[in-house]
């Protein structure tokens, strides 16, 4: 199996999705003829014409505005927002009318829609490039989210996203879009299931539970302390809505000490939800205080780059809070 | 001065001006009972459309009923009416009963859906509905089906950026698609000069590079020639057009609402002196389309109607408090 | 002392206010000579003349917009959201802009603003008249959050809120606006500062967290389960950001058992964050899981009468849940 | 045809019109270094205002610097520069160095603030700077101040709803608010025809309710001729404009862009033969305000000052870690 990028996962998967089925169009600001500004689009616009992946105007709120239209319609829109940061303009959008229009229309309407957003930090980008925005939207029922860590990953959940017939945000940890490289079966790929979490490594001592870039700092990190003995199991959760419960719950039960990672702010992050799902029922399995190890209670990653540093959670600072719990 | 029915360009039969009146009526009285019921403390809420009603069905039967898509707004009663929802069906809503087609009472009132007639279902935030009836105009040029989409909206609303992002686009796509604004001068409270600095919400097409056409939305008939003629425009591939119908809201903003507080009752009895209902059976009369005793016969029907499906929906069930839980995704539809 | 009700606390509030400050100013949709929606700011028009108390257009994000521009000239905007289910399209700039700018510009520009909202359901609002929208507001730093639950409050907080250098978003429970009736001094009423919870009742057998109208009904359910002999400690969050966190771990440390409650949808709601708190930092003190009683994970509180019932939590229902952890 | 100063009505001195053409310079070879220092791997991030500067420095000499307020957008640095910043201090920003006034290196470079000239924080996500603009001219009308507020924006955001809200406010209050759009054609890759079905920008403000212009942005005069207008109404009190000054940006969107893949290098070469800086030297040469030794000497200073300020920063210390976590609230500030 030939080696690819997280990003080119991606593109696969759109690529494939829009020669499978002709109801899928792709729309958002520069996905045309400059492929995006990372390129998760790129060919596609020369391969399915102006009709199919279309240059919206600069506006947000309408291109999953138009979006939702279009799903009522039939269609199988991918929305791309340039920023996850700059989402915020549509929210109204996707909170009040993607995520509740199956339920208020008793089932008489569905919006059957993507919407992809790179996010989060260490890429130099400041307060307005580099913002995590997935707590926001795991908190509204009727949202589906999901955050790859893994080329493989990208690109088969990208395809589901694209047949559920609800609406589905994808986050793209885009630090990883060219760093994360993996093995992705070639031609027609396989799709991989929204709501399912990874154990991605096995470990007995404690347990660590994070998405997007962090789980593959995550990773780096249970390497560097199984050379001091600590087992760590590693949880991708991959969909964070709907959550993977069991997944977690299963592995406290064998490690009975987590640790919650995520770039995020700290308060009111995902993490949180995490933590009070284990802190009611798996109460019993407990035996150390549940840990969140999380982006600082600042407005978003500063540019400079002893700043950024500062802010942002790494393989270094995350074997240091293993490390920590493990010795409880 | 009103058209007359012959001045009218359009290809309106006799039958569809009845119907036409018909259905503005049946309207006006099941509007009016909301208003009863809800001041007899046996429905919670309600918002009208009294004094839209030439407008929304002047429109309504401009478009090709069950072919071109809807995107209404609050007010639409009349407009919903003319599309084929029934009197019953508008008496579960207004209680919350099982059965309201438009939510299964999870939403509002007057908050409309109607799939079979293809009438998309909106909200209560103002002017979101915009961007979806753009969306569904490109999937009918994507697919390059034949229809065409409308979509509704107060003048007030179209204050919000909301509404500039979805004209704005269709006007760049040329997309099949009707702006209809229902300016009855005030949103709530608030005057329209305090919501726009242009005379008229049709001004506002020239800033957006698409056509803008104001007309008299107490006459029905010319409510219904500038709609027919957008229609055809968006038919024929030449894109979108705003139509803006001035109106005049005759009662209070909703049942919550007391507009005492910022309007005279001067101008309100103005204004009901031009009720669009009563005009439009003045032209049926005088183009002697319909005879007095049409009329009141007509009427007549229509309180009988409305008594009937009050009656109806008083003895109907509530939901079942088990489907409060669902259809939240579309996996749960089955259960619905 | 006068009892008054909870929307006349803020009336009167906003009426010192403007007394006080000539920077202090009204904005928002049919707050002039209507008085609000809920007549919150009735009489202000009249007294205080159509340069203080603005009927905007009726475009959300402006009315935030334009206040903080106002507040960055100096001014002290108070902007009036109608429902809080229509903040959405005003998210980008309180987020993005009045949340940041603080910490983007180093301090050099600060934005003293007051936004305030009618939040929660039990009113037969449906959907959209009826929404809690307190939790996206408290993951974001920058922002302060505040919800009274009696009339001293809310005219303590609001005033506090007014004079506050920083955005801060007041959230007042709708149903209580008549319905909760209390004793405030009369004349120049005192400030509420903000950050402090309040314990509103003593008990030793658990401790329940709330805020806004689930305070009320924590109350009377605290009332309710004394009669069986147990007794409940009530905190009224009263500020939910910055959170009161010595509060919550003082009473938790009394009472080894914790309830939270809120009428926000269960899931990523306000609860989970001081879940996690607590199942960290009060890991040793907890004799029982922690339990979230909360709206449930439904898009938004159905209209029909017995569905909205389904919804809410109550008196009844908070009432049950306390007596199931009592027995733990 | 360009301008010749003579024509040109308002009140500018020699000195002015020297000084303008100085901070025209001054910003080009700043930004020509940035572009250098990027390419070597020396800064992370820039994005620049090559094409711009006529339109930036003709509006800002328009203004009364220090007293009128400036929110601007990223691509402004000779605006900036015309209003006070210094070399030293966009040097520190490109690096992310301590001491760069627009947020101690918290924002990415050219999010400009100067507190001390009236210039207000702006973000990254376009048009929200727009409703600040109005809420400070409300601010202004307020208090009485005499003052103006001027806003800056691409042609690209004014298709998003925050500008239309933020336009149709101060049209509806009359405000003292200049909105400024620099139309340079393209949103990174996108085209005119592709944000906006109307020919010009200044065309929408028929549809707001105020007076729009659009002048050729290459010619500094015209755009001071047209911003010095636009705040004299706004200062008698007759409220906002819209300004269209056509530009054309002769570099990609930012350090991160490849303009290949979108436009022409010939359309590039053609509006490199126009190029603002080039057009201003050759008419105050042709007016014998200027004589080309003292364009030489003058570019040789501007060059100079950008080595000196480069160097500088360089030498310049990071922020400290600590620095990171405040100021939040406006409590951390003594901190700061
Ligand atoms: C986003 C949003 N803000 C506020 C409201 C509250 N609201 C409901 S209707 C209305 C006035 C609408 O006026 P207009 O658009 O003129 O329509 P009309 O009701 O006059 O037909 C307001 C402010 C809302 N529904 N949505
Ligand atoms: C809300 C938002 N969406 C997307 C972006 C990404 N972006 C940055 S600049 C830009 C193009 C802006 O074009 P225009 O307004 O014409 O200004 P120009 O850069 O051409 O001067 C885009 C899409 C952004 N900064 N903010
Ligand atoms: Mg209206
Ligand atoms: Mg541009």
């Amino acid at each position: 199996m030939p080696e690819i990028t997280l990003i080119e996962g991606l593109r696969q998967a759109m690529d494939e999705e829009l020669a499978r089925d002709e109801r899928v169009f792709i729309v958002g600001e520069d996905v045309g003829p400059r492929g995006g500004v990372f390129r998760a689009t790129q060919g596609l616009f020369e391969k399915y014409g102006a009709g199919r992946v279309i240059d919206s105007p600069l506006a947000e709120l309408s291109i999953v505005g138009v979006g939702i239209g279009a799903a009522l319609y039939g269609m199988r829109p991918i929305c791309e927002i340039q920023f996850a940061d700059f989402i915020y303009p549509a929210l109204n959008q996707i909170i009040n009318e993607a995520a509740k229009i199956c339920y208020r229309s008793a089932g008489e309407w569905t919006v059957p829609m993507v919407i992809r957003a790179p996010y989060g930090g260490g890429i130099g980008g400041g307060l307005y490039h580099s913002q995590s925005v997935e707590t926001l939207f795991c908190h509204v029922p009727g949202l589906k989210v999901v955050i790859p860590s893994t080329p493989y990953d990208a690109k088969g959940l990208l395809k589901s996203a694209v047949r559920d017939p609800n609406p589905v945000l994808v986050f793209e940890p885009k630090k990883g879009y060219r760093l994360i490289k993996g093995e992705v079966p070639e031609g027609e790929g396989e799709l991989v299931p929204l709501g399912q979490a990874r154990i991605t490594r096995q470990g007995s001592d404690l347990s660590v539970i994070a998405y997007g870039m962090m789980h593959y700092y995550c990773l780096q990190a249970a390497e560097a302390v199984a050379r001091d003995g600590i087992e760590v199991e590693v949880v991708d959760l991959r969909t964070l809505k709907p959550l993977d419960k069991q997944a977690i719950l299963s592995s406290i039960k064998k490690t009975g000490k987590v640790l919650i990672v995520h770039e995020d702010n700290l308060t009111g992050g995902f993490g949180a939800e995490i933590a009070a799902i284990l802190a009611d029922e798996a109460f019993t399995d407990l035996d150390a205080p549940i840990r969140r190890l999380a982006g600082p209670d600042v407005p978003a990653v500063p540019y400079s780059h002893p700043l950024q540093s500062w802010f942002m959670p790494d393989a270094e600072k995350i074997a240091a809070a293993m490390r920590d719990l493990a010795a409880y | 001065m009103a058209t007359t029915v012959e001045e009218h360009s359009t290809s309106l039969r006799k039958d569809d001006l009845i119907e036409m009146y018909w259905t503005m009526l049946l309207a006006r009285r099941l509007d009016e009972r909301a208003w009863v019921l809800h001041r007899q403390g046996r429905i919670a809420f309600h918002i009208s459309g009294i004094g839209h009603e030439a407008a929304q069905v002047g429109a309504a039967f401009a478009l090709r009923r069950g072919v071109d898509w809807v995107v209404p707004y609050y007010r639409d009663l009349a407009m919903i009416l003319s599309l084929g929802l029934t009197p019953r069906e508008f008496a579960l809503s207004i209680m919350g009963k099982k059965g309201d087609p438009s939510s299964g009472g999870r939403q509002m009132p007057s908050h409309w859906s109607l799939r079979r007639a293809n009438v998309v279902s909106h909200s209560a935030p103002v002017a979101t509905q915009t961007t979806h009836a753009v969306g569904i105009a490109l999937g009918i040029k994507m697919t390059g089906d034949d229809a065409v989409a409308i979509t509704s909206i107060g003048e007030g609303s179209t204050a919000q950026g909301e509404w500039y992002e979805g004209v704005n686009w269709a006007a760049i796509h040329h997309l099949p698609v009707i702006f209809l604004v229902e300016n009855n001068m005030y949103a709530i409270s608030v005057r329209q000069e305090q919501q726009m600095a242009v005379r008229h919400v049709a001004d506002k097409a020239a800033g957006l590079g698409l056509p803008g056409v104001s007309v008299d939305g107490m006459d029905i008939l010319k409510v219904h020639e500038a709609v027919s003629e957008a229609a055809s425009r968006a038919r024929a591939g030449e894109g979108p057009t705003l139509v803006e119908a001035k109106v005049y809201r005759l009662t209070p903003h909703s049942s919550d609402d007391d507009d005492r507080s910022y309007r005279s009752r001067e101008e309100v009895a103005e204004w009901r002196a031009r009720d669009p209902l009563d005009r439009f059976a003045a032209q049926l009369l005088d183009q002697r389309h319909l005879a007095p005793e049409a009329v009141a016969e007509m009427d007549a029907r229509a309180r009988q109607e409305v008594d009937e499906a009050i009656q109806f929906a008083e003895s109907a069930l509530y939901p079942e408090v088990s489907e409060g839980a669902y259809p939240v995704y579309a996996e749960d539809i089955p259960h619905a």
